[in-house]
């Protein structure tokens, strides 16, 4: 297996957990603004 | 049984659904004679209460006992086959016949299935006794009801609206089976949004209002 | 009260609703109809799938039986818990009944819905897959095993899923994942026999699966009334 | 009256992104490994979120017991948002590890025991988010998560043990063992950070999902309430009061 092939997998591994993380904890986040802002208490 | 007993003793009790308070302090007193009659808007609590007497809906505080055991303390399974609770929509399985349907009931509480049928000729159904649930009418499966709890026998007679659905010589059912519970010593609790029924069985009557009675 | 019966016991509890439920069966023929069809179809739809080649069927036969018996199986154990109302609810709850009676009663009307729906799949197997059933001495206890964990898997989740909104989708969401020790139990069990080695193993596990299953619905019975 | 004075935390956030850059910083820059070159350093994602979906589990599992014995809401919304952390986890080990078979045995599943267990987790924790979707009534959802939550979890060594057993009869073909031969020092300590740092990231996850949950349940009392017969009044969240 030649090198920038091996490379090109490990980017697409660091790529789908960093893109999977950051997607949940947004959405944690935006879950978070948007009951906060029907309990109309500070945002 | 004795005379002497309290057949339902509510001490502030509060009931939630949810988040929601549907009755709010509510504290009531059965004695064994009684017929207890409960009159209140739609949404006032009323089937809360009879189902909270009945042990099928669990309270958020207060105390509640039924035959002077607390209810949810103790097994409360021998409690229940002592309460005879009619909801407002009936409560049978629609592929079996009337007769079946009673006959299960029988069954769980030890009784032979001629009781069952003894039952049917009382409210006037002996000849639908074999009709599926499904083909028979509404007030058809009411009668059906009342023929369960005439056959049981029960000490505490809960009603939901006893009159609602039912023709002219069924209203006399409901008259006729408060009046063998309370000769037998035991008592009866009806809600209705009718206040004249009320008034005209009940010994005493509440008013519920926004969960709180009156 | 002098016209009231004795409680009937826990077994006559279980008998009770046992009765009630093979009742409603013949009644509305549901497991007869509906499931069974079903079930059979779905066998006489994967040789079309697959090819019909009598070595390939003959051994997919097996696997294809359990796979079927596990999915559709489900659908029996759960075929009323999710059409129960409020009313229905209410007045089984008044007649007493121990609620571990009734989870009792409910297994076991399943299981021999169960053992009747595997036994006419079996048959179909043996046609359609040209399969030759092996193990005599040990089949019939992977059968009976197999129904009864599934009943008790099926009614548990069944009672855990009925809050009065139906739910009818989610219980073979739930069911499926938690039979697979069942599902390896009964296939590697006569795989082992086939073999020639000894299947205790897998009749053991599938033995501690239902024991299990009836000790947490037992135990849950009355919680699971409760919150209802 | 509900309270949304709920003070709302930054340093899980903070948390998080430091983690993150440390175990990728951390597993960018230690030596590859001598067999399988580059690919190894999936590994450093892959075990951690294995070894997170596991914990994340037996978090739900404990919490829900607790549930059941306390009756405290604190410990269902600490199952709640274990479980789908959990399920996020389970879901990037599966996936990293296929994104390993591939270049490595070239395809993307094997019926390797773990594998297959770690999936019918996946499943098994999927239906236990869509059980807490059934109802919105909060003590009956409390109480029916917390025994699924619990009966899931007696099966799950049922499942393990079961699927183990079957792989053990079919005698797999031994592929290349995914630890390799013995791991360099470097590497194994590389490991463990990232183990560490993914656990750390669970822990911050925790504290704002379940941050969420908190707000979550009282808009579900504040919906209840304003449709309810008694609107506005004497309305207490269960649980609630009891701070958090």
């Amino acid at each position: 297996m030649e090198y920038a092939n091996e490379w090109n997998w490990v980017l697409l591994a660091y790529g789908v957990t960093y893109f999977a993380l950051v997607v949940y904890a947004s959405s944690i986040a935006l879950r978070i603004s948007r009951a906060r802002k029907r309990l109309g208490g500070p945002s | 049984m004795s005379g002497s007993t309290t057949l339902v003793d509510l001490e502030k009790v509060s009931v939630r659904a949810g988040a929601v308070r549907i009755l709010e302090d509510v504290s009531l007193t059965v004695h064994p004679g009684d017929a207890v009659g409960v009159f209140g808007a739609n949404g006032a609590g009323k089937t809360t209460l009879l189902r909270l007497i009945a042990t099928l809906q669990p309270p958020a505080g207060g105390r509640c006992s039924v035959f002077g055991a607390d209810m949810y303390a103790a097994d409360r399974f021998d409690i229940r086959r002592r309460i005879g609770y009619i909801g407002h929509t009936p409560g049978l399985y629609p592929e079996l016949t009337l007769l079946e349907n009673l006959a299960f009931v029988a069954d769980a509480h030890g009784l032979p299935e001629s009781e069952a049928r003894r039952a049917l000729e009382l409210v006037g159904l002996s000849g639908a006794a074999d009709r599926r649930t499904d083909h028979s009418s509404h007030g058809m499966q009411r009668r059906t009801e009342f023929a369960r709890v005439l056959m049981t026998g029960p000490d505490l007679l809960l009603l939901d609206e006893p009159h609602s659905a039912l023709d002219a010589d069924a209203v006399d059912l409901v008259d006729e089976l408060v009046h063998r519970t309370v000769e037998r010593g035991g008592a009866a609790v009806l809600v209705s949004h009718d206040r004249d029924r009320v008034n005209s069985l009940a010994t005493r009557t509440h008013e519920i209002k926004d969960g709180t009675l009156l | 009260m002098t016209d009231a019966g004795a409680t009937p016991g826990f077994f006559a509890q279980v008998m009770t609703i046992v009765r009630r439920d093979l009742l409603r069966e013949r009644r509305s023929g549901e497991v007869l109809w509906v499931t069974l069809p079903f079930g059979a179809i779905a066998l006489l739809l994967v040789p079309l799938a697959i090819g019909t080649d009598a070595p390939t069927l003959q051994r997919i036969g097996p696997g294809m039986f359990w796979v079927i018996v596990m999915l559709f199986g489900v659908l029996i154990a759960i075929r009323q818990t999710s059409a129960e109302t409020q009313a229905q609810r209410d007045m089984v709850a008044l007649t007493g009944l121990d609620p571990a009676a009734i989870f009792v009663g409910r297994s076991t009307a399943s299981f021999l819905l169960l053992v009747v729906f595997q036994t006419v799949l079996g048959a179909v197997t043996i046609v359609l897959y040209n399969v030759t059933p092996t193990g005599w001495a040990v089949l019939p206890v992977v059968l009976l095993l197999a129904a009864s964990g599934l009943a008790l898997l099926g009614t548990l989740a069944a009672s855990i899923v009925s809050t009065g909104r139906s739910a009818t989708a989610l219980v073979p969401l739930l069911v499926a994942p938690l039979s697979v020790p069942l599902l390896l139990g009964a296939t590697q069990a006569l795989e082992a026999i086939r073999l020639g080695r000894s299947s205790l193993v897998w009749v053991l596990l599938m033995a501690t699966v239902g024991l299990l299953l009836a000790v947490a619905g037992i135990l849950s019975a009355r919680p699971l009334q409760e919150t209802a | 009256m509900t309270s949304t004075q709920h003070r709302t935390t930054v340093w899980p956030w903070i948390v998080m992104a430091v983690a993150g850059l440390h175990t990728f910083v951390a597993s960018m820059t230690v030596s590859p490994d001598v067999v399988q070159g580059q690919l190894s350093r999936i590994m450093y994602v892959h075990v951690p979120a294995a070894w997170l979906a596991y914990l994340a589990f037996g978090v739900t599992m404990f919490a829900s017991a607790m549930y059941l014995w306390k009756k405290d809401f604190r410990w269902d919304r600490r199952a709640l948002a274990s479980a789908e952390i959990g399920v996020l986890f389970t879901a990037l080990a599966i996936g990293l590890g296929m994104i390993w078979a591939k270049p490595t045995w070239g395809v993307w599943w094997t019926w390797d025991a773990r594998l297959t267990l770690t999936s019918i987790m996946f499943f098994v924790y999927l239906g236990y988010l869509a059980l807490r979707r059934t109802t919105d009534n909060l003590d009956v959802r409390a109480a029916r998560s917390a025994i699924f939550g619990v009966l899931a979890v007696v099966q799950v060594p049922l499942v393990h043990f079961s699927v183990i057993w079957w792989r053990t009869l079919h005698q797999p073909p031994t592929l290349l063992n995914p630890e390799g031969p013995a791991m360099d020092t470097a590497m194994v300590i590389t490991l463990l950070i990232a183990v560490a740092s993914f656990t750390v990231i669970y822990v911050a996850m925790m504290f704002k999902r379940i941050e969420l949950a908190r707000l979550e349940d009282e808009v579900l009392v504040a919906d209840q309430t304003s449709s309810g017969p008694v609107a506005g009044q004497a309305v207490t969240a269960p649980g609630l009061t009891k701070g958090s």
